[in-house]
């Protein structure tokens, strides 16, 4: 016989399941509806994201209750994922600026006039030492 | 518990850490140390030979786990033969690289060198199918850092094929070792031994397929006919020091074979019938004659010498066909034999590709070429099994183990013919070398060298003007001199090699030794 | 003081690695916190030259306030964008591209500004200008770029310039 | 919930099979970096023959279990495995390296070797 | 003196004259002379007992495991060739002190003739066959160095290398008659074997050992179709001539075939090979003589000739036959090895032995005329010199020997052979010493000194000696040689004397001489209708041999060996698979005895991931990053695999190990081709893709039909998995295998893994080395760059992410000996967090920050991995073994040490060097000018902000300080 | 009972992204999709074995779903930088 605590526990377990499961569907379903590349890029960061912390939380919570021994092991996951995330889709963000877009497709730089991505020096520093022969 | 048996595995393995942490940027201090471990190896190894030759074999249990649970070591009279066979020719080899500098010509020579006494010393004393896999890869990885040593473009083109063609090997050997320990579910030689035996008859193929497929692996490291393209090109590109000291690696293909073709898969055990006699004997005559050709239609030194090599292992692999007491002893004499010839015409080879390049039709006048074309001759006789030296006996001994063998026509013609023509390769390549290069005119238009040439020469920068260095002709002679005590001595020597062969045919000696029973 | 900043570099982080050893080990005992805490201080000593200068919190409080909102803008926007990659048609949507001006200057506030554009859904933090004083901001559907740019800046910049500098 | 003759042995068997002969495949390419892609293909098809060849279980790591009598699997390929892993992580290093540097000094990644036929000599 | 040392002085000797001859010429050559002087003498101090008829034996064991005695003997056949083999070496050794120039290297001449004297007496003093092969292949080779010691000739060589081809072949055939013979006989020993006449030929084998011994007897002693080398052997100096062709080289056949005769004499075979091949020989090589105008060649095809008419007489296989050949054996060295020397001092004085431009000598060199004239006549059978005793007595015998039924055959030929012998031994006189005296002469000739016509003045007193007075001097030598030959029988009657009578034999000799004389007037026709007549040119063909053979040899290695891999991996596989298909298909098969286990439909999928990411792989492996990203998926999905088949640690090393797999690949694709050209046509696609197919399905169905059934005997893992805790300290049992079951397993692991750094890091110093380095630094990237190489947020991500992830490895670490982890995965991982840090701020910038020792991490790795095995020596316990325990400090609760956990620290150093070494090397090729950056990141708007602070104020401090 | 039907459910969502996710890298048009999509395999992947370890009640399987995310991340950064500078670690 299930009491009633142990049942709210169970529907909370079940509920981040299932949001967790359409999150992580609807990130990567977003990579191939999307049309254009970088809108593609907000699907999985996030969704995907949101997707797995679901998935985090009711093993969290299903740890506690059902075995019986709170285990935080899942925080430290969504923690990275909460730090490499950004990262991640800025780095994705900067290959396509890099490949397709101009200066000219995105809005200004405010004052420094150009974004970072597009600022390659012309010329190298040539003062530098070189380490292989140290 | 007799720590030697382990003492010349640890012993490189500490000293050379030491000297890529305390002495890398000291050559001199890394050659002392580098020498003082090789001489301590043949010292142990002598030791160790000692103890073997009362005929007791002895067990090291490595983390005190008894076999078949744990590792073990086993010192049997054929691992104490290749261990002090090993360590001799490391010294010598070491001597010849500290004294023609070759070991200063790229990073981290001797810590290679001595890992790769440690991986070759043990597989040849472990007890354990598993753990020959790893110190397999340890001589491997280290051989192929000695390969490339130095580097240039030919050599890192044929180390990768070297590389590749031996990790298709290593796959090979784990899913044979995989094949046996799901069907038998050990891993200690000894225990497989029982256990194989006790196989039903019913039930053979997958082990079958394991057992064969293991021969293989062991078939690629012996250089066996069509498995044996890794060869030329990387004992041809390797520095031909280097290439000396691999004139033992082939062997321990060869060693593998005779250990587990007669402990595990013996040749009188029914369900593995018809794996190994079969096929290796044609394919080691085929092989033999192979080696022979290409020393004929050799026109680099280094390949001249690798093929040699080549027809040695075909040579001793006939001789281990045989699968009889007789065919092993001889193959064990043999095998001392063609180490120390292969060594020794490949260190001679490079006092010649030191002098005048590596093209045998080379034109240049080569300095102290009196002394090495007696070298060289006598180096080439050695490989030809002419006489006086110990080839020949080595060759009368298969010549007379293979006398009772349904291929005997076959072998002997093969090891004959064979001869014949090695020896017309040699002849012809030392009178190129030795007698044109007295000659006034150069026939060949030097603008119209080949690219690869520079190559070769860009590598070895002053092959001109080599250094009079002694310490090198101490080398060859010492392998010299290893020939001749080996000629000296073959009745002792041979004695040897049949209580060898004869505890290698009563495998319960070793079963015994390591598990403490002969019956599961 | 000198000697106590060599040794104990990043005390926030030294707090973070300790709590993150009590997470790995999921065990609340004494050895676990003395020894993730031991790990704390070591770490940090360790790394401390690829983080050579000293981060100062002006108000470390208000990160919690910041946190929260952050969480609850993620769960809620979440559906949101959600809604958009399901239901509304590529053709209906408006994607954009917004260059957000920064009054912000240190590398970390940027960062954890441009870490919530991205977490927060709907926005992507593409780039950096030349000199650090913008951010390129791609919004999934933004009728109104300049609205989303000046949420930006009021909802998470302006707290973080409190918290920071 | 099953599928059909689907099991565990023939995805493992099947899956094996298909990374041994896709790595066989790029090894017999002509440039040294599908060569390099086919030795980790094979490398991840060995590996898994050989963890297989301990049975296959789920859900029994062997990790002993004080409070519980369980079941678990085969400890000891997983150990060959691992081992197995590494060295061929090391080898994998190596031949990434010594590739590189043919392709370097021989600006050219092509894993045949040149061949150079014999010069007119003095033959008898 | 004992045999031994008879036989070992020469090879003794053989030292001194290459040492010595710093010491001056007369040093070297009396060192020489003296070891065979001294051989001799102690030879000939046996000579009493020989000419009782005793044998003198001595052996010591050689290697008798396989027959191999060091046993020699001798009795008078052995004594007479000793003799001659040391008596014209002396002569020849005199000889060639005056013979060879200021610039012949004389010590190694000697030293060559000394091996080769060494080898001869060996091989006639052997008392057991393979210690008489061993001699035998050493006359080979030492010859091969006497012919080719005119390096500068290459005439030289390509005789040496034809004489070494053809006697070194008959000798390996040799080899495989006597291993015969030997077999046959239950012996190798030569006195066994002598005594086992009818067991020999009455075996099965008799004919092939015959057959592969007298290869090497004919092709030794020059006999047809063999004899074509031994002319070309002339190009040595002309005392290694007289020496190899009058006493020894070419008579080791005769006497081989002497030696055995007892055993293999006396059959038909025997007659019909060898008297026939000795007939034909003695005829072709007495026609060929008189049509050459080179002095030796014409001698040399007269030895031709005369050893086929010595191997004629031993073939007869009659008592008498055999007298008469060792007799002729006596006669033909002698005046042999004196024409020999005659013509060399011919050559040496008029710079010329061409017979056309000499002629009329006898005037100016009276001396050598005279000996050379004596010599030739003997040749020419002209009594009462010795040749013609012999060789009437050889005539005699062919009148009785009868061949295929025929009376006339044998005779005939012989007397025609006779015929041309006397016709070119004319010649010889009359061409070059008799006639009008010519001043053409490339030099002036005269007779030489004393020291050079001594040797060749001895002999010719010999022949005439020998000649009158045969009874006597040589009638017991022939007598006690004979009797050797025979086997102990009973001599039959002869006598050595110049008249018989008016016997056929008489009537034959008269006729050979006026034939002879006939033909030397017809010689000029002769000669013209000689050059016209086409014939077959031994040496050419020869050569195109040889030539043939070394082509054919190239062809075959080089198309063996050709360079490409593609092909040696496409051989291997398909004998790998051929032969396992064979193991397989020839043993037998058990029904299953397990089940399967079913899946989920997400197992599946996850398979179905595998498997399409796999064949991607392949279908896009030109596209080399796109194929890196999905060896990527490949990975993960494994790594997954690993997990759900209850193998957590395997999928955290796999997963580690491939992103560091894939990073180095990055790294290494930045400086190579970004995809694969399409190279290989069609076919060799199908063809590779159907051996990677028929492998693949191989390998399936090995694993499917092994996990259908269970161990036939319980695996050993039983054990570990009930003492893992007990004997370990550890729950996870993988651990405890690795840390300690099977720890030495991971000690050689990681001292792979060190290998690995340092053959990297040598490897990048081989390749910085050389002009790589130049192309590396000017090097253009080939896909265009992107700025801002160090993203702030990248940069600030890293100062959290890479102090959580070593926190990480050390959790893992700290761990793997209960719960899965491990020192591997956990330095893998530290090296992943110190990546992700070089990626951030760039290798260059971090590496400046903080120096790691690469070299120092591997090596202190591995020290201490065995520091940890060796300290349970001190516990008197086997290396690696093991300890654990526990420890409680209060107020910490127990904590569990183990020395496993040490050994895992070494793995762990030793992962972490050896991966960064690697980056570091991959780091060191891109290394270019301003690689290296200033900051952490390229972009911080609050150091530009600071930086435009302080330089306000230092333009405000200025401005002030201006004011 | 229900939480068996939602991890499932969570399954099956998962496992059909990891299906997505790999038509997206092979036939996607542009490299930095295929990366997008190999991060978005990683993260799917790491809470499908979060999701074993629930459903078995197991916490063994928690250090792969932790190693899956500092992996994927590092992965996806080295691809990109790959793109973005050629070298990834200057
Ligand atoms: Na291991
Ligand atoms: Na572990």
């Amino acid at each position: 016989m299930m009491g009633g605590a142990e049942m709210v526990y169970d529907y909370l377990v079940a509920g981040f399941l299932i949001m967790a499961g359409i999150f992580g569907f609807v990130g990567s379903f977003g990579l191939l509806k999307l049309n254009d590349p970088m809108s593609r890029l907000h699907a999985p960061t996030k969704a995907t994201t949101l997707g797995v912390g679901g998935v985090l939380l009711a093993s969290m919570l299903h740890g506690a209750v059902v075995e019986g021994n709170l285990s935080l092991h899942e925080l430290m996951i969504t923690l990275f994922l909460f730090l490499t995330a950004p990262v991640t889709a800025l780095f994705i963000a900067k290959v396509h600026i890099h490949r397709h877009e101009t200066k000219a497709s995105l809005p200004k730089a405010g004052a420094d006039g150009i974004w970072a991505t597009h600022d390659v020096p012309e010329t190298k520093n040539e003062s530098e030492t070189d380490p292989a022969q140290g | 518990m007799n720590h030697f048996l382990i003492a010349p595995v640890v012993l490189p393995a500490l000293v050379a850490p030491f000297i890529i942490m305390v002495v890398r940027h000291h050559m001199d201090l890394a050659r002392i140390f580098s020498l003082a471990s090789t001489v301590f190896l043949v010292a142990i190894s002598l030791v160790l030979a000692a103890q073997a030759s009362t005929g007791e074999v002895q067990v090291y249990e490595l983390g005190n786990w008894s076999a078949p649970f744990g590792i073990v070591l086993v010192l049997d009279r054929l691992s104490a033969m290749m261990v002090l066979l090993t360590s001799v020719l490391a010294l010598v080899i070491n001597l010849y690289v500290i004294g023609s500098d070759w070991d200063k010509r790229g990073a981290n020579f001797h810590a290679l060198f001595q890992f790769q006494l440690m991986g070759i010393i043990g597989a040849f004393l472990t007890g354990d199918a598993f753990n020959l896999f790893v110190f397999f890869e340890v001589l491997l990885i280290a051989s192929y850092g000695l390969m490339i040593h130095s580097g240039g473009t030919r050599r890192f083109q044929a180390g990768v094929q070297y590389v590749v063609y031996n990790l298709l090997g290593s796959t090979l050997f784990l899913f044979a070792l995989g094949t046996l320990y799901s069907v038998t579910g050990t891993l200690n030689m000894a225990d497989l031994a029982l256990r194989v035996a006790e196989i039903p008859a019913e039930d053979t193929a997958l082990l079958r397929v394991g057992a064969v497929m293991l021969l293989l692996v062991f078939a690629i490291k012996a250089a066996v006919i069509p498995l044996h393209f890794w060869l030329p090109a990387s004992y041809a590109n390797a520095p031909l020091p280097i290439a000396a000291l691999f004139a033992i690696m082939t062997k321990v293909g060869a060693y593998a074979i005779l250990r587990v073709y007669t402990l595990v898969f013996g040749p009188d055990l029914a369900i593995t019938q018809g794996l190994a006699g079969a096929w290796l004997m044609p394919a080691a005559l085929v092989t033999l004659m192979i080696g022979a050709v290409g020393i004929l239609g050799s026109y680099r030194i280094g390949r001249l010498v690798a093929f040699g090599a080549i027809t040695s292992m075909g040579t001793l692999l006939t001789a281990i066909a045989l699968f009889s007491p007789e065919g092993v002893a001889a193959a064990l004499y043999y095998t001392v034999h063609s180490t120390l010839a292969a060594a020794f015409l490949f260190l001679v080879a490079d006092l010649v590709a030191e002098r005048q390049g590596i093209e045998i039709t080379g034109q240049r006048l080569m300095p102290q070429s009196g002394l090495i074309a007696v070298l060289f001759f006598t180096g080439a006789i050695a490989m030809a099994g002419m006489p006086p030296l110990s080839g020949f006996l080595g060759k009368l001994l298969v010549l007379d183990a293979a006398r009772d063998h349904d291929l005997v026509w076959w072998i002997w013609g093969t090891i004959l013919i064979g001869s014949l023509i090695t020896i017309l390769g040699m002849a012809r390549a030392g009178s190129l070398l030795f007698w044109k290069s007295h000659g006034v005119t150069a026939q060949t238009d030097p603008a119209s060298a080949p690219s690869y040439e520079e190559e070769a020469n860009e590598q070895d920068e002053d092959i001109t003007n080599p250094r009079p260095a002694a310490l090198p002709f101490v080398a060859c002679f010492a392998l010299l001199s290893g020939l001749i005590l080996l000629t000296v001595f073959a009745g002792p020597a041979s004695r040897y090699a049949e209580a060898t062969a004869a505890q290698l045919f009563a495998p319960e000696i070793y079963i015994k030794a390591v598990l403490g029973k002969v019956t599961p | 003081m000198r000697l106590l900043r060599r040794l104990l570099p990043h005390p926030i982080l030294t707090l973070l690695l300790t709590l993150a050893w009590v997470l790995l080990t999921s065990t609340w005992t004494l050895n676990s916190l003395v020894f993730g805490f031991l790990l704390g201080l070591l770490i940090p000593f360790l790394t401390q030259p690829y983080w050579p200068n000293q981060m100062r919190l002006k108000k470390p409080l208000k990160i919690i306030e910041y946190i929260l909102i952050v969480l609850y803008d993620i769960v809620v926007a979440n559906v949101v964008v959600a809604r958009i990659v399901v239901f509304k048609s590529n053709a209906k949507r408006q994607p954009a591209w917004v260059a957000v001006p920064l009054d912000l200057l240190t590398p970390e506030a940027i960062s954890v500004l441009a870490g919530t554009i991205t977490m927060t859904p709907g926005t992507v933090a593409a780039d950096v200008s030349a000199e650090g004083h913008a951010l390129l901001v791609h919004c999934l559907d933004a009728p109104d770029p300049n609205a989303v740019r000046d949420e930006i800046k009021h909802r998470y910049e302006r707290r973080l310039k409190e918290i920071f500098e | 919930m099953t599928m059909g003759f689907l099991n565990i042995e023939f995805l493992v068997a099947s899956a094996v099979g298909l990374l041994t002969a896709a790595g066989i495949y790029l090894i017999l390419r002509r440039r040294t970096f599908p060569v390099i892609l086919g030795l980790s293909l094979l490398t991840y098809g060995v590996n898994i023959f050989l963890f297989a060849t301990g049975r296959l279980m789920v859900n029994a790591p062997p990790i002993l279990n004080k409070y519980a009598e369980v079941p678990y699997t085969d400890p000891l390929p997983q150990a060959l495995v691992l081992t197995a892993i590494v060295i061929s992580f090391g080898m994998t290093a190596v031949v990434v390296m010594i590739a590189l540097a043919a392709y370097l000094s021989a600006r050219d990644d092509k894993i045949d070797m040149p061949h150079h036929p014999e010069d007119e000599g003095e033959d008898a | 003196m004992s045999l031994f040392l008879i036989a070992a002085l020469p090879f003794l000797g053989a030292v001194f004259p290459a040492l010595l001859i710093r010491a001056g010429r007369n040093a070297s050559a009396s060192a020489a002379g003296l070891t065979t002087f001294l051989a001799f003498v102690g030879l000939l101090l046996h000579a009493p007992a020989v000419f009782r008829g005793e044998v003198i034996q001595v052996g010591v064991d050689w290697l008798p495991g396989l027959g191999l005695n060091a046993n020699f003997f001798l009795d008078g056949l052995g004594f007479l060739f000793a003799a001659m083999i040391l008596g014209i070496g002396l002569l020849v050794i005199l000889y060639a002190r005056f013979y060879l120039s200021r610039e012949d290297p004389m010590g190694q001449f000697y030293t060559y003739l000394l091996l080769f004297q060494g080898a001869m007496v060996g091989i006639v003093l052997s008392d057991n066959i393979l210690l008489l092969l061993v001699f035998w292949e050493l006359t080979s080779l030492s010859s091969f160095l006497l012919i080719g010691y005119w390096k500068h000739l290459p005439e030289g060589r390509q005789g040496a290398r034809m004489a070494l081809a053809v006697t070194g072949s008959g000798g390996l055939a040799m080899i495989g008659g006597m291993m015969i013979l030997g077999n046959i006989a239950g012996s190798y020993d030569l006195s066994v074997i002598l005594q086992h006449k009818d067991m020999i030929q009455a075996s099965p084998l008799y004919l092939p050992a015959l057959i592969l011994i007298l290869l090497g007897c004919f092709t030794k002693s020059a006999q047809f179709p063999f004899h074509f080398w031994l002319p070309h052997a002339m190009a040595a100096p002309t005392p290694v001539s007289a020496y190899l062709h009058s006493a020894t080289m070419v008579k080791a056949g005769l006497f081989l075939m002497a030696r055995l005769w007892p055993v293999l004499a006396g059959t038909p075979e025997w007659f019909y090979i060898v008297a026939t091949t000795g007939l034909i020989t003695m005829f072709l090589g007495a026609v060929i003589a008189l049509f050459k105008d080179d002095l030796k060649a014409l001698l040399a095809f007269s030895t031709v000739s005369h050893l086929g008419l010595i191997t004629m007489l031993l073939g007869f296989g009659t008592k008498i036959a055999a007298v008469t050949a060792v007799f002729h054996i006596i006669n033909h060295a002698t005046f042999k090895a004196a024409l020999f020397m005659s013509a060399g001092i011919v050559d040496h004085e008029a710079h010329t032995r061409d017979i056309k431009r000499l002629g009329g000598l006898r005037h100016l060199m009276p001396v050598t005329a005279t000996i050379a004239i004596v010599a030739a006549l003997s040749m020419a059978g002209i009594p009462p010199f010795n040749g013609f005793l012999s060789k009437e007595m050889m005539l005699e015998e062919t009148v009785h020997t009868l061949w295929g039924g025929s009376h006339y055959v044998v005779p005939g030929l012989a007397l025609l052979a006779a015929l041309f012998s006397a016709a070119y031994s004319f010649r010889f006189i009359g061409h070059v010493f008799l006639g009008r005296t010519r001043d053409d002469y490339p030099a002036q000739p005269h007779d030489p000194g004393f020291g050079m016509w001594a040797g060749p003045g001895l002999l010719m007193m010999l022949v005439v000696l020998i000649g009158l007075f045969s009874a006597n001097l040589a009638g017991p030598l022939v007598a006690v040689a004979a009797g050797a030959v025979i086997g102990g029988a009973d001599l039959p009657y002869y006598s050595l004397k110049l008249w018989h009578g008016l016997t056929p034999a008489l009537y034959m000799s008269a006729g050979a001489v006026v034939g002879g004389l006939v033909l030397l007037k017809l010689h000029a026709p002769l000669m013209a209708a000689w050059n016209r007549a086409p014939r077959p040119e031994a040496k050419q063909i020869f050569d195109a041999l040889m030539r043939g053979l070394t082509k054919l040899s190239q062809l075959i290695t080089d198309g063996l060996h050709n360079g490409a891999i593609t092909r040696y991996a496409f051989v291997m596989m398909l004998f790998i698979i051929g032969l396992s298909y064979y193991a397989y298909a020839s043993g037998t098969l058990s029904l299953p005895s397990r089940t399967v286990q079913s899946v989920g439909p997400i197992t599946v999928i996850a398979w179905f991931c595998l498997m399409v990411a796999t064949l991607a792989v392949v279908a896009k492996h030109r596209q080399r990053q796109l194929s890196l990203v999905l060896i990527g998926v490949v990975g993960l999905v494994v790594s997954l695999g690993f997990n759900y088949l209850s193998a957590p640690d395997l999928a955290l090393t796999q997963l580690s190990v491939e992103v560091v797999t894939m990073v180095l690949l990055l790294l290494a694709l930045n400086f190579m081709p970004k995809d694969s050209p399409v190279e290989s046509p069609l076919w060799v696609r199908l063809r590779d893709g159907g051996i990677a197919m028929i492998a693949g399905l191989g390998a399936a169905t090995l694993i499917y039909m092994l996990m259908l059934r269970d161990f036939a005997m319980p695996s050993i893992s039983e054990f570990h998995l009930a003492n893992s805790y007990k004997g370990g300290g550890g729950t996870n049992v993988v651990n405890v295998i690795l840390v300690d079951f099977r720890g030495y397993d991971t000690f050689g692991e990681i001292i792979v893994l060190g290998i690995a750094a340092l053959v990297i890091y040598a490897l990048t110093e081989a390749v910085l080395g050389t002009r790589v380095r130049a192309y590396l630094l000017n090097r253009k990237p080939d896909i265009p760059q992107a700025g801002d190489a160090h993203p702030m947020m990248m940069v600030v991500a890293t100062r959290v992410m890479m102090p959580l992830a070593l926190m990480v490895a050390a959790y893992i670490f700290f761990r793997g000996h209960n719960l899965p982890g491990g020192g591997f995965i956990a330095g893998l991982i530290a090296a992943i967090a110190l990546l992700m840090q070089y990626m951030a701020s760039g290798f260059s910038w971090a590496s400046e920050r903080q120096r790691m020792f690469y070299h120092g991490t591997i090596g202190s790795g591995v020290l201490i991995a065995a520091a940890t095995g060796l300290g349970s020596w001190f516990s008197g316990l086997p290396f690696l073994t093991s300890a654990f325990g526990y420890l409680h400090w209060a107020p910490l609760e127990e904590f569990e040490w183990a020395t496993a956990a040490l050994f895992d620290l070494g793995v762990f150093l030793a992962v972490v060097g050896a991966v960064l070494l690697a980056l570091e090397s991959l780091a060191r090729f891109a290394w270019q000018p301003g690689i290296s950056s200033e900051h952490a990141m390229d972009i911080n708007p609050a150091r530009d902000h600071a930086a435009e602070e302080a330089a306000a104020e230092a333009a405000a401090a200025a401005a002030k300080g201006e004011a | 009972m229900i939480i068996t039907y939602s991890t499932l459910f969570a399954f099956t969502c998962f496992a059909l992204a990891l299906l997505m996710n790999l038509w997206k890298i092979i036939f996607a048009a542009e490299i930095a999709d295929r990366i997008l999509a190999l991060d978005s395999m990683f993260i799917n992947g790491l809470a499908l074995m979060v999701l074993y370890g629930l459903a078995l009640g197991s916490e063994i399987y928690f250090e792969a779903s932790l190693i899956i995310a500092m992996l994927g991340f590092v992965s996806t950064v080295a691809y990109a930088r790959f793109i973005l500078r050629g070298n990834i670690i200057e």
